[in-house]
């Protein structure tokens, strides 16, 4: 098999065109590969579908940064700060472009990826009748249920061109095991056309193989696989570090303004390399986030 | 607000907790009068016990561990789905006389809002398939209006049996705390319960954006006790959540 | 609250009414609850609807007694054997008596209670389209996608009375750790109204606590918590002990006619009290089968 | 019948491999032109090595340990569903020249059978939504049969485009591989492409309950090589599957 194990830069650069359509956040608030997404706007990608439930700040330095032409998600904002800052200046201003929002709820997002993971054209679900999401989003239908004769929506399947997840370990063919909240990481990921993964460790198949359980996508499904520590900061990654929540206020505070925002990507995202250099940068505070957590009690197969 | 929204609470209950001042509702709730309430968190982790420290999202690691489930979004959303969720917290921008929430979008086009709001996230799903909604908001009268710009997560819609009538289950708001009273809902509409220590129903109907209705056993709301005080300031010690006053 | 930990008796006494929906054997041929299967026998339950999609042995010996109406399930036999006699005797010669069949396949049996644990009406799919099995079934319908305009088939959701699923561990309060294949048992055990779970070991609430994506039910889902070792033998549970691949030959052997199943039922389900009685007359051959294979690798919490 | 079905794996395939003879072919093709297939276990376990021994059902304990993959049912019928799995293997009490297989009941009567048989397992999915499906039968005219009482398994209908006309994706019977011959599909029917060595196409054609075709570069089919038999007797030294020649 061509190897799969490649850099976040190289990923980047292969997998992900202008116009895509990305899923990455899904796990809601921890495991957001903030590396991935940096890397995107380093290289300048343009018109992304953006798909995720809750993206914390990513998607926020996403739009502003220019890459996205449409957001599917559920939230949009920072999530113990407050409003996002770019997504505003972009959806109220047009600054620095008009995106087009297509709302969702999370349960929305999520029976909307696992109806790509199964391959079903839509689900029935009885959510959000009656909410103005029904009939903003633009693509769902209400209909009768056949056998009961009540109404209910359809939410058509999303199949992303790609979906980003990060985990904490994953072998060099790209079975990851990712512990901790799942959101909707594994619908995205099975329903997705390519998958990228951006593991803590890498590790030998035995590792994975020794719990399959774990496993949240197999590697058949993966197109590359990143060995990338550190992907997810300012978000958590369980058992590795835990989320720094200050950064998040210092972005919120640093970005209200336009000039803000492009002095904040200066220094954070297009001012360093790659991650590595970002990890760097933050020194002696980004090893004081390393939480090495408790042991899980043992299983045996 | 905290206190208040804790005694909505009962025990046994399942519980969509979010994040914020349900969160240390629930903490609350569960240490006085409701022990064996579960909370549901929308990332897909179960609680039957509070996480040992403050959290600033529900993904935090202490929120994960010592979870009793770690699962999918969908099957804890599956369960609201099915009815099995009591009880859900949300809040929001802006609230109508009927419950109905806007966290989306202010102003009349969705596509050029005058300020664009986070969204929905789980709140709209709560809002719909929870058997009650337990709304918490700070009281102003830009918030609390006649009518509001997007109906993110539906209340009562237009009242009466709007629910029933657009395909919902059962359920909608069964109280929306605020900073200064608390309203039950009859008939689909707010009515005010109680006003908080300190306000009154005049200052509550100078601040609400409808015609205030009052219940006739409209009454002070009932102080927190020490007990729950001290609950309040040992997890939240530097009033990061509740140093407004909330 | 009540306790829920109660013996395999008292949990079919009281959560298993005649007339019941059972979905049992939801992990296909491993981790098969024979013990609740047989306590049911012995209480001569009656008119019984069994789901589940590959029940090995199970399904056949609860028709063989008597005890089952209905069953909806993708394949009723005897894996590494073959046919199951007491299957065959009921639906072609109505011995011990006529039961009703809904054909499913493994996917619609999966899909139908996927649509129970969402708490959604059905789920459209492009399986079964052309087979007869979509027509026999009697509850699926053909219907047109709206989005694409073409055909699909919606499987309705099942909702059973009671699922059954052994696990290797659990708490007091149901919360239970399954780890090895899970087929269809998490769909199946949140779409009932009311679940059972079987133990091999009852833990402290810390040790489900210290690894919650090994949860397949939380303990709010579950009725009744019984600690029942061995409970699936002869089927296989991972990590605990293998396959009595010959105690199903000999089944197999055994009950070709209705005089051998009676011996059989009379030896070893009605003739022993209790599955600690029946483990006890296995003897030896019950120890040989014991294998706590091999650690999974460590995750942090 | 083993060593054909084997060839019929590519390298890098995703295959549903079922149990008995699926699962040796698995293995030989595994360990000499197919080193990258992965196996798809209906249960939910998916391996890209063959399990360290004899398996009796997929669901027995060598045949987790060390899997890469131990999910739901639905996950792994959701990537067959995308169009994500290229070949499935399944066998069936009988098929019809069109390669519909029935593995429900024989007689008239689904209600009252005369013969009950197990059902559809995963088959039934398999055979709609695989690329390719890889049947294996013992030969007998009984099992061969102009039509079957009961399409379990959906073949290509009653001929030509009948799966893009009932809603079926692409795919179909590619090969039909019995103890005495091997059949290709042309136009949605059977047609003969090779006599094992030792029978013969008239021996073939009296074995068969439907009017035979036979390809033009008919032949016999090529002997396994003696690298494949020793694989088959290390996996299988007790010959419990394959003790009846197969």
């Amino acid at each position: 098999m061509p190897g799969k194990v490649i850099s976040t830069r190289e990923a980047v650069g292969r997998l992900v065109r202008d116009g895509a359509s990305v899923a990455l956040g899904c796990a809601l608030e921890p495991a957001i590969p903030f590396a991935f997404a940096h890397e995107v706007i380093r290289q300048r990608k343009r018109d992304l579908e953006l798909i995720g439930p809750i993206s914390d700040i990513a998607f926020d330095q996403l739009i502003g940064a220019g890459c996205v032409a449409r957001v599917s998600a559920a939230w949009v904002g920072n999530v113990s700060a407050g409003l996002a800052h770019a997504y505003r200046r972009a959806m109220e201003q047009g600054i620095p472009r008009r995106i087009e929002v297509r709302d969702h709820s999370n349960f929305t997002i999520a029976q909307a990826l696992l109806a790509g993971a199964l391959g079903a054209p839509y689900l029935p679900t009885r959510t959000l009748l009656g909410s103005d999401i029904a009939r903003a989003n633009g693509t769902f239908r209400e209909a009768q249920d056949p056998f009961s004769g009540e109404t209910v929506l359809l939410v058509p399947a999303i199949v992303p061109d790609v979906t980003v997840i990060a985990v904490q370990r994953a072998d060099e063919d790209g079975n990851a095991h990712l512990w901790g909240p799942w959101g909707v990481s594994q619908e995205a990921a099975l329903a997705a056309k390519s998958v990228i993964v951006l593991a803590d460790q890498i590790v030998e198949r035995a590792v994975i193989a020794s719990d399959p359980n774990r496993t949240i996508v197999p590697g058949t499904k993966v197109a590359a696989v990143v060995h990338q520590p550190g992907a997810c900061h300012p978000s958590p990654l369980q058992g590795r570090y835990r989320r720094d929540h200050e950064f998040f206020h210092e972005y919120h505070r640093a970005t209200r303004s336009i000039e803000g925002f492009a002095a904040w990507l200066a220094e954070w995202v297009t001012g360093v390399a790659d991650r590595d250099a970002y990890l760097h940068k933050l020194g002696p505070r980004w090893e004081a986030l390393r939480d090495s957590g408790k042991p899980a009690a043992e299983a045996r197969f | 607000m905290v206190a208040q929204a804790a005694r909505e609470i009962r025990d046994g209950e399942r519980v969509f907790v979010g994040m914020r001042l349900p969160l240390m509702a629930f903490v609350v709730a569960k240490r006085t009068h409701a022990p064996n309430a579960v909370g549901f968190f929308e990332l897909g982790v179960v609680r039957d016990e509070p996480a040992s420290e403050l959290l600033y999202t529900m993904g935090d690691n202490p929120n994960i561990a010592g979870a009793i489930w770690c699962a999918r979004t969908v099957d804890l959303m599956g369960l609201l789905q099915r009815g099995e969720v009591h009880a859900g917290f949300i809040g929001g921008a802006e609230i109508d006389v009927h419950g109905n929430l806007n966290t989306t979008a202010i102003g009349p086009d969705r596509a050029r809002p005058a300020v664009q709001l986070p969204g929905s996230g789980g709140g709209a799903d709560i809002a719909s398939l929870a058997h009650r909604l337990i709304v918490i908001m700070p009281h102003d009268k830009r918030r609390l209006r006649a009518s509001v710009d997007f109906v993110t997560s539906p209340g009562y819609g237009r009242g009466g049996d709007w629910r029933k009538r657009v395909g919902l289950p059962g359920g909608g708001p069964s109280v929306l705390i605020t900073t200064l009273g608390v309203f039950r809902f009859a008939d689909g509409s707010a009515v005010l319960e109680s006003f908080h220590p300190g306000t009154s129903v005049e200052r509550i109907r100078a601040e609400t954006g409808w015609a205030l209705r009052v219940a006739s056993t409209v009454r002070e709301t009932e102080r927190p006790s020490e007990e729950v005080l001290a609950i309040i300031r040992q997890y939240d010690p530097q009033g990061f959540w509740t140093r407004r006053g909330e």
